[in-house]
């Protein structure tokens, strides 16, 4: 019986990469419509001067949409699924990173040094994190790469326990995410109002305003993914399982 | 040079497959988000190499460790 | 030119030879990974081979890369991680339930009783 | 509100819901979420029901609209393409989706979270049958996968933890090989839209011919894997059978069905997909036999109806690649879509009422094992039902699988039998609608009256009232849809008929004539279910294996069809 399982899996994995290996190790030539096009025509459509965003907040804006629900959606199932995971073991317990000092078992290996630098890091991965995300459209970076980390350094104030801050608090980071998720959609409806239909940049392109509306789109973006990163790795860390 | 990033690339993949210890693995596989952002570096495409590192290298591995924390470390020899 | 792909090629039946053939859960969420960075690594590497300057409209920009594939990569890796969180959560949750990463031990103690 | 403005409202109006959805979870408290909930019913499904009325001169005409995304230059942009067929999807999804929103309101233990993605699962069902770029098709499919995983896993049976995991790592697997797929395309017509991709492709020669092929059996087969086609479906049985009720229905009904039709723009405007259309004739017709025979061989009840699922899909897809063989532009091509999309209503509707009453009756009775499950009627009245409503749904759609005369399926089955007469799978159609019928007599035995006394369940909520409308809105529409049935037809026909054909003579099968039939197979069928229980019957079907799908079956079943599907595609 072992043999035929590992004879499916044989031919299986064959058939499969015999297709995808012609169409991978395939020469051809990249075109270069697209690219012309946007060295062209991308900064007064637009407004941005990175292309790449210019492209995936503006032209393709629909598939980063898709893409923040799937990120809410895997996170939303994600949540639901710790929640009834049940309680951990007493010890597992006791060694948790959120605990404030004198509350910790007192072999947790916890050395000082994570305490000092989570905290006076955080703050600066923090301005960090803002940066990469308002200046998408010029440098590289954007929503995204952005939120990411602003949540990496939400991450580290919620390790470090001197500073109490209300930004690790998960009840406040859903409401972050709840509302800038309202904002996207809206921004995303209120193209169709200003006669440029769904996902339209409201502001007219001439004018030199027309970057406003990806800067808007990155910070909320940036928002959501931050705060909605951050309540999942602050619940993972054995944080508050309140939600 | 991008084919020694890429060997180094596939080297570690397979590592990481192929390793008992499932901590090494996903070390292994964090270099390799790391190697394949500065690979994308190398090819002007800085916007992906910041996604890669921070949520391909970052977020992956913070899920990884989680998720290695809450079963078991050593993979069963069955 | 083509080394390079035969080499992202090898990286990919290796992350589907894991899915298929490696019985450990998280294993194949690794396998799963590394596909998805397979394709990643693909498209960047095939879409830069036209210009050789970053595509950030600067004046003294000639010949940049395609930037199509680079957008369209951001959103892919951001699926290929959300997709990873949720398989692990999902395989943490078996872990609980049947005390093994096995996925035939999985099945058959989950199939046993209705 | 231009009209293209109007036919997006399904894609942003269930998001806007959503969003409000969670707002209203973090801010207000726990009591009022219900009537949130009600509310975001009424603006996410109801609104979007009311611009699809608006918009069916518009379809009526035959006209379609071919817009981008946000304005933008067509060569970049994002093209959205609406005709009649993304119409009638949206209209199948949301007359299936609103009562399945109204059975669950009744208060499950994670009903928010079940709500938003309920609503973030709308959109991405309207998006994926809009869209006319190869990308977006990604990302959308993307999203109703994701939904219909976490949506599975939201049961706290641990099967269904299982069998998400399953269907997550085939699908998420396969969505790799769809953007290999893209990456081949892309490459060779350096662009993302169906047109400009087709325009190119058709004059392709040589090898870059074969690569083109190639990708597109990625994207065909990777795409077919959430139909659940014969060598693709090892992960519906587990998913449909262990998720809650309402998310069992809604994806027997709606979700094995868009990404077939959504994926007929694609073919329909390569060249050689005659021959994608021949093999997946065949695949339905194996698929319907197949599936009958599991679900003969099944005594588990939800079981039973995931395997009924596979094989009523064969139908749908014998039809539909009939119509992808005939080529849709030509009126006989139509006509078979056209067929093949009533069908799908029909099964839509009455898969997911036998899915939501097995499923109460099941609950009631507190045993899902055909063997033991009697008396399902005691039990409900226990809970206060009043009139035995559950057993009269049950009967309705019984009837309109089976193919009897009260109900929309006895009109949709011949009509499809007789215009698919040509093909073998034709006579595999015939054989599994007997089967049909003994399969769902088999389920029947739930309503018998049990002789010994059946203990009450403590069953806190006792059957709802918006249960109860849930199940007269699904009765309604079998019912109405005998009656109107020559109307409905001459409506789907008109929408989806090539421009300047409209009035094909409809008179394609007399109504009558088939009675005579069904009541033969209603007798054939009553015969082979009383062999069924005879030692013959029992060694004839313990050939059909009953160990549940591997992990690697899955992927030997892709491996299988990409290869069928290549090798068709170069001959």
């Amino acid at each position: 019986m072992k043999y035929i399982n590992t004879a499916k899996q044989i031919i299986a994995i064959l058939l499969v990469c015999l297709v995808v290996g012609v169409v991978i190790i395939s020469e051809h030539s990249w075109p270069e419509g697209a690219r012309d096009y946007l060295f062209a025509h991308a900064f007064e459509d637009t407004g941005a001067t990175n292309t790449v965003s210019a492209i995936y907040l503006g032209y393709r804006a629909m598939d980063t949409l898709g893409e923040t629900l799937v990120l809410l959606v895997a996170i939303t199932g994600t949540m639901a699924i710790l929640v009834n995971l049940g309680k951990d073991t007493i010890e597992e317990e006791a060694v948790h990173f959120c605990l404030p000092p004198e509350k910790r078992a007192k072999n947790a290996l916890r050395t000082h040094l994570l305490e000092v630098v989570s905290s006076k890091l955080g703050p600066i991965v923090l301005l960090f994190g803002f940066y990469v995300m308002l200046y998408g459209h010029i440098s590289p970076g954007g929503g995204f790469q952005g939120g990411v980390i602003v949540a990496s350094s939400i991450v580290f104030l919620a390790l470090g326990t001197e500073t109490k801050s209300k930004l690790t608090n998960t009840v406040v980071l859903s409401r972050i995410e709840a509302i800038a998720f309202l904002a996207l959609v809206l921004a995303s409806i209120s193209g169709v109002f200003f006669e440029t239909g769904f996902f339209g940049n409201p502001i007219k392109p001439e004018t030199d305003l027309s970057a406003n509306f990806i800067i808007l789109l990155n910070i909320i973006i940036g928002l959501k993914v931050g705060t909605s990163i951050a309540t999942m790795c602050i619940a993972m860390m054995g944080g508050r399982h309140d939600l | 040079m991008n084919i020694l990033i890429l060997s180094l690339i596939l080297a570690l993949g397979i590592y990481a497959l192929l390793c008992k210890d499932l901590l090494h693995s996903i070390i292994a596989l964090s270099a390799l988000s790391m190697l394949s952002a500065l690979l994308f570096t190398m090819l002007r495409a800085p916007d992906v190499a910041i996604t890669e590192a921070a949520v391909g290298a970052g977020v992956t591995t913070i899920i990884f460790v989680w998720a290695i924390r809450h079963t078991q470390r050593r993979e069963e020899d069955s | 030119m083509i080394f390079e792909r035969i080499l992202i090629f090898a990286l990919f039946i290796a992350g589907f030879a894991a899915i298929v053939g490696i019985k450990n859960i998280i294993k194949k969420v690794f396998g799963l990974n590394l596909i998805n960075a397979a394709t990643v690594l693909l498209f960047i590497l095939e879409g830069s081979r036209i210009g050789d300057q970053a595509p950030i409209l600067a004046d003294s920009v000639e010949s940049m890369v395609d930037p199509v594939p680079q957008a369209l990569m951001l959103t892919a890796i951001v699926i290929g991680v959300c997709v990873t969180a949720l398989s692990l959560a999902l395989a943490v949750r078996l872990y609980k339930a049947t005390g093994s990463l096995d996925i035939e031990v999985i099945t058959k103690r989950l199939q046993g009783e209705h | 509100m231009s009209i293209d403005t109007l036919f997006l409202t399904p894609v942003y109006l269930p998001l806007f819901c959503a969003a409000f959805l969670m707002a209203a979870k973090v801010f207000f408290p726990e009591r009022t979420m219900l009537f949130f909930q009600g509310v975001a019913g009424v603006v996410g499904l109801l609104l979007p029901l009311a611009a699809l009325f608006l918009l069916n001169p518009f379809v009526m005409s035959q006209q379609n609209m071919e817009t981008v995304i946000g304005a933008w230059e067509t060569s970049i942009g994002i093209h959205y393409h609406f005709d009649g067929l993304s119409y009638l999807l949206i209209a199948l999804h949301l007359a299936v989706s609103i009562p399945i929103y109204l059975y669950r309101k009744k208060g499950q233990r994670h009903s928010d979270t079940f709500a938003i993605v309920f609503f973030i699962q709308c959109s991405s069902v309207a998006a994926t049958s809009l869209t006319a770029d190869l990308f977006n098709l990604f990302v959308c499919l993307e999203v109703m996968g994701i939904t219909s995983y976490v949506l599975i896993a939201s049961s706290d049976k641990e099967q269904s933890i299982l069998a998400s995991y399953n269907y997550l790592m085939f699908s998420a697997t396969a969505m790799v090989f769809f953007l290999i797929g893209v990456f081949g395309l892309y490459r060779i017509t350096g662009s993302l839209s169906y047109e400009a991709i087709a325009s190119v492709k058709n004059s392709l020669v040589g090898s870059e011919l074969l690569v083109a092929q190639f990708s597109l059996v990625l994207i065909v087969i990777s795409t077919l894997l959430r139909s659940a086609i014969v060598p693709l479906s090892g992960w519906l049985v587990g998913a449909h059978s262990t998720a809650p009720h309402p998310v069992s229905a809604l994806l027997s009904g709606v979700l094995i069905k868009v990404p077939l039709f959504a994926l007929v723009r694609l073919l329909l405007l390569v060249v050689g997909s005659y021959r994608i259309g021949s093999v997946l004739a065949f695949a339905g017709g194996l698929s319907a036999i197949v599936g009958i025979l599991f679900a003969l061989r099944e005594n588990h009840a939800k079981r039973l109806l995931a395997y009924s699922s596979v094989s009523q899909i064969g139908y749908v897809v014998t039809a539909y690649a009939l119509a992808v063989k005939e080529g849709i532009g030509t009126e006989r091509g139509a006509l078979l879509l056209s067929l093949a999309l009533l069908y799908a209503f029909c099964h839509a509707v009455a898969k997911a009422l036998l899915f939501l009453t097995v499923g109460t009756a099941t609950d009631a009775l507190n045993t899902k094992d055909l063997a033991l499950a009697r008396g399902a009627n005691q039990a409900l009245k226990a809970q206060g039902e009043k009139i035995p409503l559950t057993c009269i749904s049950f009967f309705i759609a019984f009837l309109s699988l089976a193919a009897l005369p009260p109900t929309i399926g006895y009109f949709g089955k011949s009509a499809l039998l007789s215009v698919t007469k040509g093909h073998i799978a034709n006579q595999m159609l015939t054989i599994t609608s007997v089967l049909t019928v003994v399969a769902y007599l088999k389920l029947c035995a739930i309503f018998f009256p049990s002789k010994e006394k059946i203990k009450t369940v403590a069953q806190e909520k006792s059957i709802g009232f918006s249960l109860r409308c849930a199940f007269y809105i699904f009765d309604f529409l079998l019912i109405a849809g005998f009656f109107f049935y020559k109307h409905l037809q001459n409506w789907v026909i008109q929408i989806l008929s090539p421009l300047g054909s409209s009035q094909i003579q409809v008179s394609l099968f007399a109504p009558y004539s088939d009675f005579t039939k069904s009541l033969v197979t209603i007798i054939i069928a009553i015969v082979v279910y009383r062999l069924y229980h005879t030692a013959l019957a029992h060694k004839l079907l313990s050939f059909v294996p009953n160990k549940g799908r591997t992990f690697s079956d899955l992927f030997f079943g892709y491996g299988l069809a990409i290869a069928i599907m290549a090798f068709q595609l170069i001959r």
